[in-house]
């Protein structure tokens, strides 16, 4: 199949890291498609530039999203891909598989596509890299009586994401898999039938370690967090010290509220909980010995997204602390994103960030009308300005004459 | 006919003898007592400069009073701070005394000085100027009578900054103020618009409003305002008489806090809304006196020593001070205007 | 017929017993050796999970490979990272010797554990997107090769976390990372009057632009830009095929540094812009894998045990990094869009 | 004169803190104008509102500034001050005074307005509050004839102001005084005739401590500082140990980059001069053993300013360190300002302050137009988004067809 020659990709074939190339290679003595990427690819790098189009709009019936078309720019070239679209397959949560499932993932995809996929996408989904028009409804079909379904695209709900969670993490303060199937669940509409002024993405991390990254890249970032004050094994403190692990200084030195005290004497730890700001820093650093509190649940933070167009913005504190029970069927968290995602729609310019939109009409104003009370965890600090928008109808306008008549 | 561009007088003649003797060769300074600045030059030489707290707005009749005492004790030499204070500067350790039983005699205010409140920095407010939301000596009288305390003593953590801004304009730099006392106003303004054809040069009055809140009509050759895009700032009144912004009912006093311009320890940073609204209550203005207190008490009763009360609170988190202070949080603290973002917790990390 | 809105694969069927048996349990972790952690559950149950480097873009046979490893060593349980790597679960500690002697013996990359560099999160670029500056996976081979040794040791000052991202769009999540490459252009769209006419909705492509570069030319039924407002970001040509914006000769890659995204100790920060641009060199970028080295190892000499390669800089200061570095700073890393205010030196204090 | 009540104000003449009431009071014994004031005053205080007008322009020959014209909005029932005009008079540099020159400001304002003076200014200026439109003339050639100047008012070089500097603080890093009295003397155009797009300021601070407030309140602010390390007298720093002043817990822990080290042992004090930041806290804290480095002069911020409209702005650094030598003449000095304001006057669009013009069109395009090198010390951090505005001319633009044609 690869007959045509790659020295410039043959070059990545080399050193240490597992090789691209390779797989392209790997894929490209079965694949045509993948051969002729392979050339597209080399031509790439000989001329320093792109050869793929976005093009028309291509999908499944019943759904508005989940594939993204593509193309190559000179299809008599490479008629194998002149038509080149990713199929994206919403993952399971914590990106957790048998091989059974992931097999399955091959052998429908060995049937019409390139062969290539990226596990995973950097939104979530298993992306099948490369198909023909035609195969899309054929594809989708398959993979959804193997019990797949697709991903978003659009503007839409974007697939969901979590970390391990609860699966393998002593941190996890809910339940971070439960919660991402069951609130991708819930909103299938949302996820599969674009309707909004732009696209929109849930990340769930099980502690403020964040290992989803979803303060950066999700507008609703769902971060594990807890109410009480950490709690510590103080015998398993003496084992560190014992250890000659530095507790003072790699740990307390570094709180960065110093509300943690070590008594080298004692050798034990204790903390001022108010204080606390639930870091995780001491627990990273002694996960033996210090816990979350009990009182487990998650912070929701809003508005996350990265620079297109009005620079990148981290999601911010909207409500400090939510339990997020399974029994309870997450309620709460939904209604919440409902009141949110129903607020952006109405007032969303096309193309417009749930951030950007919060900054554009204020942040004030978006509480309000969300029904989400004002509270200071949503700030650093307040405003520096005397800029207040004051609510006209609580004010005395009794002697207050707005056509201008004399007072 | 008057010379013209000869510029301010030449502060060269105005300086004492032991100025021009030791002119940039000041080594040290003490403050033997609260209101008095020892400083000792290279040469051995000590001035001591004695801060009396001054009203500003005063009478020439003051001004004489105050040059007399200056010719009595300091041969006819005196400055006044960058806070309108006086400084009574005298190089004969010998008058120091004597000036200071003289000043405690006539009732002047002695203190200023380190770990203290100095006098507020303050406007014209309703004694001059034509915006204010609230007057500002007035305002100033009753603070400082109320925390005269700790402007004769220096036993605070650290100096306390105020100023005072009669309006959004902020000619008292409250910007950067430990605290800042603002007169704000909370409606739109009122349009008259027979003034308005005949005084206001529309376009460029449309352009001043900072949130596009006017609009020009020109069928009517005057302007509207969207009232919902408005927040008050006045600058359109600053533009045009015609768009009268005061209302006796609602305006009143914004309090921020925590700002500070020093470079020491930490960078200078902008004070921070923490109530947004006291109401107008002449005399005495007893709300703001008595919030103001409570900040600076609670201010002594947490703080490190030595810690600016923005450092304090930097320290322990605005959350936090919500907290303590129990001044109660809504919207109308959190920013909403050009540079809102930085100020959004984006973190997990916070105290409930 | 296909299913509609079924919704992804249930995890639960995914999860090994040990996982369903001790699901929330989980007590502590140690990190035995790099790439290998090792969970301990309260019932004292020990999970291993064996990370595995992956070069994201593979074949089935890959993962066919994969599926047979974990079968042989996993009872067929496998799962990825957020960051794409492959991690095998093990719950037979018997097995795991055995496991990573095979993934030795056939070359596989064990590693990303702890105080390491793991994979870099990536995307595109010239394998499929159709906006890149840079292609992802060639820069991605090359960087991780350099630095292979970061990815299979625990010897860095703390986690670097790497992000790439083939344009502005920042698919790579870039904006937070400790280190990120984001691919750049550098000169305006060249627009196709002809295919515009066809395929774009004027007012749209001109309200796509965030500096208002673009205007309508309703003579020509096209658009101009002010290619002097255009800064080169590529929204206008996600918006129309008729504004192509690469240009292989000013292509290329900027190096954004210092970001996190986890709470742990400060808050979540973005990264900053220290080199605006290096050439598109494929296939082994040696400029841009040269630049991350230098600065890694600089980072490695300098900061204290813990600290994330932004902790450093923030501690000593962005223009002591530059004199560290070397790295010429120049009026292109100082920011002149939205939020550039909070970036400017408000303070006398700096070091030279 | 003051026959008519002022009950509320006379509730201000009470307590501790001197009285301005007790001063308004004093100036009405012989004017007719201060004694209206007070009426009008307690009138606002009853019904909490100003009664101030703007009006039309009023001010001398020659001059375009310097005087604030002011009416009352009720000029039938308040004759007197029907026309209140504020005068403006240049103070001298720190504010310092020799008895007579007070008293020849005080003989003047005698004969022709209120008694009633601002002492001073927020911006610096003696403030002389309240006169009549036909005095102003006479009012200013009599100042004029016995050595004073107005100082600025309206859409020109403001006042300027300086610390107290050599005049009396050890720690100035350079003359204030002098500076401030040379450069205002020669800006008198700028000064005295408005042609700016709005007003600028100057101040000048001796040190980092900003005792003018120059980085919250000028447009321009000079503040000393200097290049090499301080110094150490440990001798004194030996005396404050023996009077057991915490030389640990309040100096060197409080240093911001921790580079000042003190050894309990030998009583003595060291620094890493490269990581000082020179933000004085040691020196204020310890000015008997601290002094500033040998080599002084001053660090240039640009673009401080108040709340309207665009929010407050703090200046931020220029050019790190400047030479501030009265020998040379501050010519370098001015010769930046020079640049900066022409390229404002160019650029600037009308009420816009020069911060807000930087931040309107970029730092960047504002240090490379006046010719300002790009420094690190010029931001707290570098830019987190990637649109860099690159200069056209400096790339290799020969492959590129901006036509639209293909490459
Ligand atoms: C495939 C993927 C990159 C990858 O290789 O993994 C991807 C690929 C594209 N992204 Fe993305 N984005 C992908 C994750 C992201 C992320 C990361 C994340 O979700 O965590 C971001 C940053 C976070 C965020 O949402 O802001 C991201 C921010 C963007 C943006 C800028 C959005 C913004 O508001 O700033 C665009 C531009 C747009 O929407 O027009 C974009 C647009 C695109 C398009 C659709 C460009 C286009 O107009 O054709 C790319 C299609 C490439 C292709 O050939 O398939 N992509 N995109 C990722 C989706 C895979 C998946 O479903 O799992
Ligand atoms: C007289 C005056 C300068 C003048 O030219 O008029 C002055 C004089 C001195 N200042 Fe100041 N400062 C003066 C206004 C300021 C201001 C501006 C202001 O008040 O609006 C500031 C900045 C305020 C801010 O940061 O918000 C200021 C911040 C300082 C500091 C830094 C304090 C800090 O830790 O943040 C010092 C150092 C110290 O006191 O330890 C200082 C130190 C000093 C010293 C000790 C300098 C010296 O060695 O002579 C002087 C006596 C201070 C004292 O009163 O305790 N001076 N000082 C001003 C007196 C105003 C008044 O009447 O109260
Ligand atoms: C497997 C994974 C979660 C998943 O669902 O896939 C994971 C797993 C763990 N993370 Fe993470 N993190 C994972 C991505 C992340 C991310 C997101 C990312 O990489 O993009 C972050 C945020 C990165 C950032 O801040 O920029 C992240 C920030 C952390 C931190 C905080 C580090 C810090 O000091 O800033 C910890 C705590 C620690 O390691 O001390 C942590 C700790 C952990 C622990 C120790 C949690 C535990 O007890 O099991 C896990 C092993 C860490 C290790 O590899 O050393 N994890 N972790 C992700 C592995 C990615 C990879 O293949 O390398
Ligand atoms: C007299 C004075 C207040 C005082 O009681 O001390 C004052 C009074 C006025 N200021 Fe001011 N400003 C005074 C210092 C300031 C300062 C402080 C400073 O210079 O350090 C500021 C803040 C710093 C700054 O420049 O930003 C200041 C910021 C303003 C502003 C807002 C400017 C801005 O860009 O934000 C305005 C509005 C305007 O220019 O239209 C303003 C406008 C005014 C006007 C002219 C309002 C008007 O349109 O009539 C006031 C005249 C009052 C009157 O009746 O005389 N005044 N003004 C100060 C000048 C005295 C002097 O010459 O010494
Ligand atoms: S975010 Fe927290 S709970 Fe989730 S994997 Fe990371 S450390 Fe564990
Ligand atoms: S979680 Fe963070 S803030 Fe809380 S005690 Fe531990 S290190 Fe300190
Ligand atoms: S703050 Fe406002 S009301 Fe007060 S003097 Fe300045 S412009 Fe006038
Ligand atoms: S008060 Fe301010 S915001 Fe309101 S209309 Fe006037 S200028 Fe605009
Ligand atoms: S970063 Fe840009 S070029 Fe790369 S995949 Fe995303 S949209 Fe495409
Ligand atoms: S590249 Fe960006 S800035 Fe330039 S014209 Fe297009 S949308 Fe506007
Ligand atoms: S700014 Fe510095 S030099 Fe000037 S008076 Fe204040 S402490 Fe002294
Ligand atoms: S001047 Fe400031 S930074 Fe320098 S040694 Fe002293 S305290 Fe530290």
């Amino acid at each position: 199949m690869t007959e045509k020659k790659t020295p410039l990709l043959d070059e990545l074939e080399k050193g240490k890291w597992p090789s691209f190339v390779t797989e392209m290679k790997r894929a490209a003595v079965k694949s045509e498609s993948a051969g002729e990427l392979l050339q597209v690819l080399e031509r790439s790098y000989v001329e320093h530039r792109g050869h793929w189009k976005h093009g028309g709009i291509v999908g499944v019936r019943g759904y508005g999203g989940g594939v993204i078309g593509r193309y190559v720019d000179e299809p008599e070239t490479y008629p194998n891909v002149a038509e080149f679209h990713t199929v994206r397959i919403n993952q399971p949560s914590g990106f957790f598989y048998n091989t059974k499932t992931l097999r399955t993932i091959c052998d429908i995809w060995e049937k019409y596509g390139s062969r290539l996929t990226n596990m995973h996408g950097s939104t979530g989904d298993v992306i099948l890299l490369g198909c023909k028009t035609e195969d899309i409804q054929p594809i989708f079909d398959e993979y959804s009586e193997a019990g797949f379904d697709l991903g978003g695209s659009g503007s839409c709900l974007r697939t969901t994401n979590c970390c391990v969670g609860p699966g393998r993490c002593e941190f996890a303060c809910y339940d971070t898999l439960e919660a991402c199937y069951n609130i991708t669940n819930e909103f299938m509409d949302e996820l599969h039938r674009p309707m909004w002024p732009y696209k929109s993405k849930i990340k769930f991390s099980g502690c403020a370690n964040d290992c989803t990254g979803a303060i950066a890249r999700s507008d609703i970032s769902v971060i594990g967090t807890w109410r009480d004050s950490i709690q510590f094994d103080q015998a398993a403190v003496k084992e560190y010290a014992a250890k000659n692990f530095d507790i003072q200084g790699l740990v307390c030195d570094k709180c960065p509220t110093k509300c943690l005290t070590y008594n080298s004497q004692a050798q034990e730890l204790s903390v001022v909980a108010e204080d606390c700001t639930r870091c995780m820093h001491c627990i990273n650093m002694m996960p033996k010995a210090i816990k979350a509190g009990k009182e487990k649940g998650a912070s929701i933070l809003i508005g996350g997204k990265s620079t297109i167009v009005q620079s990148a913005f981290m999601s911010s504190v909207v409500v400090p602390f939510m339990k997020m029970e399974v029994e309870s069927d997450f309620e709460e968290f939904k209604d919440l994103v409902r009141r949110i995602w129903d607020w952006w729609d109405e007032n969303g310019k096309s193309r417009e960030r749930l951030g950007e939109l919060i900054y554009r009409v204020g942040m004030g104003k978006f509480l309000r009308e969300c029904e989400i009370p004002a509270v200071p965890q949503q700030v650093f600090r307040p405003r520096a300005n005397p800029y207040v928008f004051w609510q006209q109808d609580d004010l005395d306008k009794s002697g207050t004459a707005l056509d201008g008549s004399k007072l | 006919m008057a010379k013209l561009d000869q510029g301010p007088p030449n502060y060269k003649e105005m300086l004492p003898p032991i100025i021009k003797e030791n002119y940039g060769k000041w080594q040290y300074h003490e403050i033997p007592q609260p209101g008095v600045l020892k400083h000792v030059a290279e040469s051995g030489a000590a001035l001591y400069s004695v801060r009396v707290g001054s009203p500003r707005l005063v009478s020439i009749d003051f001004i004489r009073d105050i040059c007399n005492l200056a010719d009595q004790y300091c041969d006819g030499h005196l400055r006044f701070t960058t806070r309108n204070n006086v400084e009574f500067l005298v190089s004969d350790e010998a008058k120091l005394k004597e000036l200071l039983e003289t000043l405690s005699a006539q009732g002047y205010a002695v203190g200023g000085t380190g770990a203290s409140i100095s006098n507020i920095i303050h406007t014209q407010g309703w004694v001059h100027c034509h915006t204010p939301a609230t007057d500002a000596s007035g305002v100033v009288k009753a603070v400082m009578d109320d925390l005269y305390e700790y402007f004769e003593s220096m036993k605070l953590p650290a100096k306390l900054k105020m100023g005072l801004a009669c309006c959004l304009n902020m000619c008292g730099s409250t910007h950067c103020s430990d605290i800042g006392i603002v007169g704000v106003h909370r409606t739109p303004p009122r349009i008259d618009h027979e003034k308005l054809r005949k005084t206001t040069e529309i376009p460029t009055l449309v352009a001043s409003c900072p949130t596009g809140a006017i609009r020009p009509d020109p069928k009517n050759k005057s302007v509207v305002v969207n009232e919902d895009k408005c927040m008050y700032c006045g600058n359109c009144y600053t533009m045009s008489p015609a768009m009268e912004i005061y209302d006796p009912r609602n305006d009143g006093i914004a309090i921020l806090i925590g700002g500070k311009v020093s470079n020491a320890r930490t960078a200078p940073s902008f004070s921070r809304m923490v109530i947004p609204f006291l109401p107008n209550n002449p005399p005495r203005w007893p709300e703001v006196t008595e919030a103001i207190r409570s900040i600076i008490e609670l201010w002594i009763a947490n703080a490190h020593k030595g810690e600016r009360l923005g450092e304090w609170i930097e320290r322990i988190g605005w959350e936090k001070f919500f907290s303590l202070s129990g001044l109660p949080f809504s919207e109308m603290l959190i920013d909403d205007y050009i540079f809102a973002r930085e100020t959004f917790r984006t973190a997990a990390g916070f105290k409930y």
